[in-house]
């Protein structure tokens, strides 16, 4: 049971689970993935049950544009495939082509909140806010949720990769990088159901 | 034989450090009394209050600040600790582990719950405690500063909760003992899956309901603004779907206990095992789609209601499985009457009566008269007293002797058992009556000549035969620690493999970890004439984790930023949030691989350092 | 072996018998009339007797078979003293377990049955019924009489055989609304208007109750329903009509009605056909209390009008002496105005 | 199924996943649709995206994920329920 069973020149073929701890990091991960569905959930229906009570403010129909929603998918979507590529590389054991893609994937990150900033603030300025309705605060609720849980995948990432910036990929980190992509993913899942329930349901009314 | 975890001589430093199962549950286990009596302590100001018509002992604000806080505290700050003390306790031993999975994360939920409960009781000394009831209902519950209290001191340690829901799973899955199939595992395990799955899931909703009335005190939002098109229903549902598994999630793992003892003390294999273990799993199921039957009130029309009320019917089925299990479990049996026995066997036929009121309960249309009078407040503490706090009661009896290595009192704990037996069903049966005769629930006060005075007094008297037995229960753990008599290793002739190694264990739990080779594994080695477990491998040097004082602070840090948010302070809140990120930020980069150990007999040279 | 057992047996009766004993003592006890839901007065409550009476008939059953295998096991299998031997080990029954999975679902199946039935018949209130709008505040009832214009507070009339519609709504909290000779409770809330029906069976003042914790006046906040015929009824609803309101009898109440025009009339009206922030005063001194819970009498009036607040914490009415700035004698004035305030 | 995971199948599931992305905006911003199919065509597609990245990039579909895929379908059982309770039984 020894922490590190570390071969001369490679690394187990899933170094995220050769160890015990690495296995239980996995398993305990996704049970804390379903249940941050089930919270994300909450905000869901909180916000399915207010989509329509605006307070004669504006609709989900007038505020929500596709360019911007679009392009904030496709961000997300992409910097998914980015982490993916990460971890391949990780499993083959090229450390930096991982840093790489990791890179890429905070990047992305950052952008995507960036533009999340922007459209807020574009409907401030069209009288939607947290305080506005009961549509205002559960939309904020929801989206604000996610737009923190991006933010703290974007740290949590660059913590891993600035501390481990010259530390070759072992069976102690690679449960840690595995299970940061996971946490990226679960990210993106989340935005597929938000950008279906909350932009296009509003657009369609 | 092998020093116990107990052995080494301990500081302060050593409890707030900690990270071994075992003293986590300790941990846990005092708290949970602690809390205990703190809502015992609320509960007889209640009755005290109650016992007279009109009485002017405490006054409606302060009288709905006790009862709030008595149904906070019993359900989120004792029972349920104590319940964890128990999976802490336990679980590993049962399934033959070293440890849990994240020993980390098992401290950080302890100091989490143990903040969360403290920040919500300052409330009594910070201008007053939450008074919306448990339940904490919009709008009412927007009115009381007392609120913000609840909602963050939940939010904590429903957080600190939730972790350790997490924690027992990933142990039981990834950490069981060759041999212990999913199908060998203990009651008592089981139900820590189920309860662990249900608070997983319904602890998550309670969150956002959390969130939802702490954005609309502090934030100014409007989900509840009738006004302006919000609803204050939506906070009910939300609620309820927490509010219902939270009850299973309380009584499975005392269905767990009772289980386990009942089988040891009737010297007996669990008579149906397997339904058992199915009726766990559909109890917790069907627990989940139970939830409107609290709300038949609210006016959701006859369809809705009675879908809801035929679906929690149905829940008396797994549950009747399970007592007539018990039931059959004794029967063929030698049944043992030491205490943890006669509470155990005692918690059947209180259970069966909250149960069987929950079943009236359930039928919508009788409901419009129960609901929200003193018979609902009977039902449930028939199921949570005579429940609940009985198989807590066993459960200590029962396995005491393994955690300390000394046998609690039986004379004081019979004369206990009495006491309380007599002093619960005075206080709550009495209140099935009250509660038909028209007395609804949540009243300070009541006039006279309603016909409630005499039922009122009775049931009072039994909170007082309640506290002295609970009295007794504090000298019989103090005088046990004083000058208890020495337990032995397997003092109940026990099952399951706690027994198998020494009270109390040593830190590692098993020197080498034990093949098991049918259910009740200590059992079947026993009968194959065996003196001890088959071992699945060669005595070696122990990986266990280190101590750390990182939990503790982290979850201080959580406790600063809830008075932060509490008085508006963002000040508080970033350096509340500051402490608790620099210490995640400290986690996350410094390597932390454990230690090793050398368990007894093992001669290994002192200070080599085994960590890559 | 046989008498052992005899013995046993004995053992059990006797304490079925205690058993049944108790119930029928305690069961002798059903509470006050017209407040307790086991002596029902009206169409509704009976319908929710007879189900709680099933029920627990039902459930009595399945306890009497719990106890029975209780008290069986515990009587017959007790470890006698000294007896280490090692029963048998049994895996389980698969007959026995089916037994005890059907039994309760036909059980069930019994209770849901009359359980639905009774649901969509109390949910199902006649368009054509006489209608009452409740409505609950913190912490005094409203009723509202929409097909006469008439309003008023706390003693809620209706006619007796006759099934009244109810549409329950809530001006702030939620409340629930209860009275449980007559029928079950149904909650009032903010947002939404629900509805219920009662048939009151026999002429006389039932005692309601608020059943949802709405702040720390919940418990007191207590109404009644006067049931009467429907020629009194009809009677007191042309009362309520008539906008005046008897002229004071005393030189004291002249200058209670003049105080109260000049301070109270913001909150309180005095025309049955009007709205008020607080309740309706036509009528008052007709009533059975003041502030829904104290008798009415000048002594308890003059309590609640030194200190709102000491008679119903958190209330929301202004304390006349500290915020309105009146005086006892004043107070008093506006006492024996009020009590002369009867319907005529 | 593809239990293989190059680069390739990678990048066909994120092609797979733009494409369904894209299909969803389209529905939309045609703006000529009715409301009643639309919606329920996009929440489809949205449910089919979710499993099919929790399938391939979050490795789902290899074996010895029974444990997750079990809990993460009660967990998505309960937060049908949630949804369910709040949008359909709120306003009753
Ligand atoms: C541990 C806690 C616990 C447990 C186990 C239960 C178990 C049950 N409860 Fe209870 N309940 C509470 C705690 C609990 N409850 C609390 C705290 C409240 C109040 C909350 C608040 O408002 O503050 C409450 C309120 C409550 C209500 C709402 C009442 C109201 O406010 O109007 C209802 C209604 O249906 C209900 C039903 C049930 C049912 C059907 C069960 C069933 O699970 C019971 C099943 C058991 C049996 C049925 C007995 C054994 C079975 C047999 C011997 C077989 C034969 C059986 C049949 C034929 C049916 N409960
Ligand atoms: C785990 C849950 C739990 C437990 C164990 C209890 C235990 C008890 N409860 Fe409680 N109760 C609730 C959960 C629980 N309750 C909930 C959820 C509510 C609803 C709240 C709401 O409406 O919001 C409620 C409400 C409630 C009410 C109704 C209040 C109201 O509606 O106005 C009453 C009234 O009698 C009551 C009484 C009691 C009594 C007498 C006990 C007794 O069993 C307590 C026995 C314990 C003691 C008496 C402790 C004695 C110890 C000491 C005195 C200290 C000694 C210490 C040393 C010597 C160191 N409870
Ligand atoms: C701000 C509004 C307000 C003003 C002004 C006010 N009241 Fe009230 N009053 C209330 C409310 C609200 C209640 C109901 C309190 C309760 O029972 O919770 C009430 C209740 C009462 C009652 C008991 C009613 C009953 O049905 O039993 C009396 C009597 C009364 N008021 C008299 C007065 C008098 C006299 C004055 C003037 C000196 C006055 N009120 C001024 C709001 C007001
Ligand atoms: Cu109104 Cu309680
Ligand atoms: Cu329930």
């Amino acid at each position: 049971m020894s922490t590190l069973d570390f071969k001369a020149n490679g690394l187990p073929a899933h170094p995220e689970k050769a160890t015990q701890e690495g296995r239980a990091k996995l398993v305990g991960f996704w049970l804390y993935m379903s249940a941050e569905a089930v919270l994300f959930a909450t905000f869901f229906g909180t916000f399915m049950t207010f989509r329509n009570s605006v307070n004669g403010g504006p609709t989900g129909a007038e505020l929500f544009a596709i360019p911007m929603v679009f392009t904030a998918t496709a961000i997300l979507l992409v910097s998914s495939l980015t982490s993916v590529f990460a971890i391949m590389a990780m499993q083959r054991n090229l450390a930096s082509k991982m840093r790489f893609w990791f890179a890429v994937t905070v990047l992305l990150g950052a952008s995507f909140l960036g533009l999340e900033v922007y459209e807020f603030v574009e409907y401030v300025h069209e009288g939607h806010t947290f305080t506005s309705s009961p549509f205002g605060s559960s939309f904020y609720t929801l989206v604000g949720f996610h737009g923190a849980h991006v933010l703290f995948g974007v740290l949590w990432i660059s913590t891993l990769l600035l501390r481990n910036i010259n530390r070759p990929i072992d069976t102690y980190v690679a449960p840690k990088y595995y299970v940061a992509s996971l946490y990226w993913h679960f990210v993106d899942l989340v935005w597929v159901f938000i950008f279906t329930i909350v932009y296009l349901f509003g657009m369609v009314g | 034989m092998a020093t116990s975890y107990l052995d080494k001589k301990f500081s302060l430093w050593d409890w707030l450090t900690t990270v071994d199962h075992k003293k986590i549950g300790t941990l846990y286990f005092f708290a949970g009394i602690f809390y205990f009596a703190v809502g015992g302590l609320e509960a007889l100001l209640i009755r005290i209050q109650l016992m007279y018509p009109m009485n002017d002992f405490l006054d409606g604000e302060t009288f709905n600040q006790v009862m709030t806080m008595h149904g906070t505290t019993m359900l989120f700050f004792a029972a349920t600790p104590l319940l964890f003390a128990f999976m802490n306790w336990v679980v590993p031993l049962q399934i033959g582990a070293r440890d849990v999975a994240f020993p980390f994360l098992n401290s950080l939920g302890f100091w989490m719950f143990f903040f969360g409960a403290l920040l919500t009781n300052s409330s009594f000394f910070l201008g007053g405690a939450p008074q919306a009831g448990w339940t904490s209902y919009a709008p009412l519950a927007l009115d009381y500063k007392g609120t913000d209290f609840f909602v963050l001191g939940l939010q904590i340690s429903g957080a600190g909760t939730i972790m350790s829901a997490i924690n027992f799973l990933t142990t039981i899955f990834t950490m069981r003992a060759p041999g212990m199939t999913l199908l060998r595992m203990p009651l008592f395990t089981w139900s820590t899956v189920v309860a662990s799955a249900l608070i997983m899931f319904a602890f998550t909703p309670l969150t956002g309901a959390l969130f939802l009335l702490m954005f609309e005190r502090m934030f100014d939002a409007k989900f509840f603004d009738v006004a302006a098109g919000g609803n204050v229903v939506l906070y009910e549902h939300i609620f309820w779907i927490f509010g219902h598994p939270e009850v299973y999630l309380l009584v499975l793992p005392a269905f767990g206990i009772i289980s386990d003892v009942i089988a040891a003390i009737s010297r007996k294999r669990l008579f149906g095992y397997h339904s058992m273990v199915f009726a766990t799993v559909l109890i917790g199921f069907i627990g989940f789609m139970v939830w409107a039957h609290h709300m038949f009130a609210v006016g959701m029309g006859p369809t809705v209601n009675s879908v809801f009320g035929i679906a929690t019917m149905l829940v008396g089925v797994p549950t009747g499985i399970k007592v007539f299990n018990w039931i059959f479990t004794m029967i063929g049996g030698k049944v043992q009457f030491n205490t943890a026995g006669l509470f155990a066997v005692s918690f059947i036929p209180s259970f069966v009566i909250g149960g069987i009121t929950g079943v009236m309960l359930a039928s919508s249309a009788a409901d419009f008269q129960f609901h929200d009078t003193y018979f609902v407040i009977a039902h449930f503490h028939y199921v949570i007293v005579g429940g609940i706090v009985q198989a807590i009661f066993a459960g200590m009896f029962y396995w005491w002797p393994k955690i300390f290595g000394k046998m609690l009192n039986e004379t004081l704990g019979k004369w206990m058992f009495w006491l309380f037996l007599i002093g619960f069903n005075l206080t709550f049966y009495i209140q099935h009556y009250l509660g038909l005769w028209g007395m609804p629930r949540r009243v300070f006060t009541y006039l006279p000549n309603q016909g409630w005075d005499t039922a009122n007094f009775v049931s009072s008297v039994g909170a007082f035969f309640m506290t002295a037995a609970v009295i007794l229960l504090v000298i019989n753990v103090i005088v046990t620690f004083a000058r208890g008599e020495k337990a032995v290793q397997d003092p109940w002739y026990g099952r399951t493999l706690e027994w198998s190694i020494p009270s109390p264990p040593p830190e590692y739990n098993f020197a080498r970890t034990p093949i098991v080779r049918s259910n009740d594994p200590w059992w079947y080695e026993k009968m194959q004439g065996k003196k001890e477990m088959q071992y699945a491998e060669p005595l070696a040097e122990i990986h266990m984790p280190n101590p750390s004082i990182i939990p503790m602070i982290m979850a201080f840090g959580t406790f600063i930023a809830g008075y932060g948010f509490i008085y508006s302070s963002w000040f508080g809140v970033f350096l509340g949030f500051g402490i608790t990120g620099v210490c995640m930020f400290i986690r996350s980069i410094k390597d932390d691989h454990g230690q090793h150990v050398h368990p007894e007999g093992l001669h290994v040279e002192k200070g080599v350092h085994h960590s890559a | 072996m046989v008498q052992n057992s005899m013995k046993n047996w004995k053992t059990i009766g006797r304490y079925i018998v205690l058993l049944a004993l108790a119930a029928l003592t305690l069961s002798g006890c059903a509470g006050q009339e017209n407040l307790s839901a086991m002596i029902p007065k009206g169409e509704g409550a009976e319908q929710q007797y007879d189900l709680i009476k099933l029920t627990t008939y039902v459930m009595l059953f399945v306890t009497v078979i719990v106890i029975f295998l209780f008290i069986y096991a515990l009587v017959k299998y007790r470890a006698k003293p000294g007896d280490n031997s090692i029963p048998k080990q049994v895996e389980g029954n698969a007959k026995l377990e089916f037994l005890w999975t059907a039994i309760p679902l036909v059980l069930i199946i019994i209770i849901a049955i009359p359980t639905v039935k009774s649901e969509f018949a109390l949910a199902d209130v006649p368009e054509d019924a006489m209608k009452i709008k409740v409505t609950a505040n913190q912490f005094w009832w409203e009723f509202e009489y929409p097909e006469y214009g008439v309003i008023t507070a706390q003693d809620m009339y209706m006619p007796v055989g006759e099934k009244v519609g109810l549409e329950l709504k809530s001006k702030d909290v939620i409340h629930s609304f209860w009275v449980p000779a007559l029928g079950g409770k149904m909650d009032t809330n903010p947002d939404n208007t629900n509805k219920m029906w009662l048939q009151a069976k026999e002429t006389g003042v039932y005692q309601g109750k608020c059943t949802e914790l709405c702040g720390a006046g919940h418990a007191l906040m207590d109404f009644k329903v006067k049931v009467v015929t429907k020629e009194e009824f009809e009677a007191w609803i042309e009362k309520m009509k008539k906008p005046e309101n008897p002229a004071p009898a005393t030189a004291k109440a002249e200058e209670g009605q003049q105080l109260f025009q000049k301070s109270c009339m913001g909150c309180h009206a005095t025309d049955g056909t009007q709205r008020s922030i607080g309740p309706n005063m036509k009528g008052f001194g007709d009533r059975s209390t003041v502030a829904g819970y104290l008798e009415l009498n000048e002594e308890n009036t003059m309590k609640w009008l030194k200190d709102p607040q000491k008679v119903k914490q958190q209330n929301k009415m202004p304390n006349p002496m500290q915020d309105l700035g009146l005086n006892e004698d004043q107070l008093s004035a506006l006492t024996e105005y009020l009590l002369g305030l009867k319907l005529e | 199924m593809a239990k293989k995971h190059g680069y390739k199948g990678h990048l066909i599931a994120f092609a797979l996943s733009i494409l369904l992305t894209v299909l969803a905006f389209i529905a939309v911003g045609l703006g000529t649709i009715s409301k009643t199919f639309v919606i329920p065509f996009i929440l489809i597609i949205g449910i089919a995206q979710a499993i099919f990245q929790a399938a391939y990039w979050m490795h789902l579909n290899q074996k010895g994920h029974d444990f997750p895929i079990t809990f993460m379908l009660s967990g998505f059982f309960a937060a049908i329920i949630v949804v369910f309770a709040c949008s359909s039984l709120v306003w009753w």
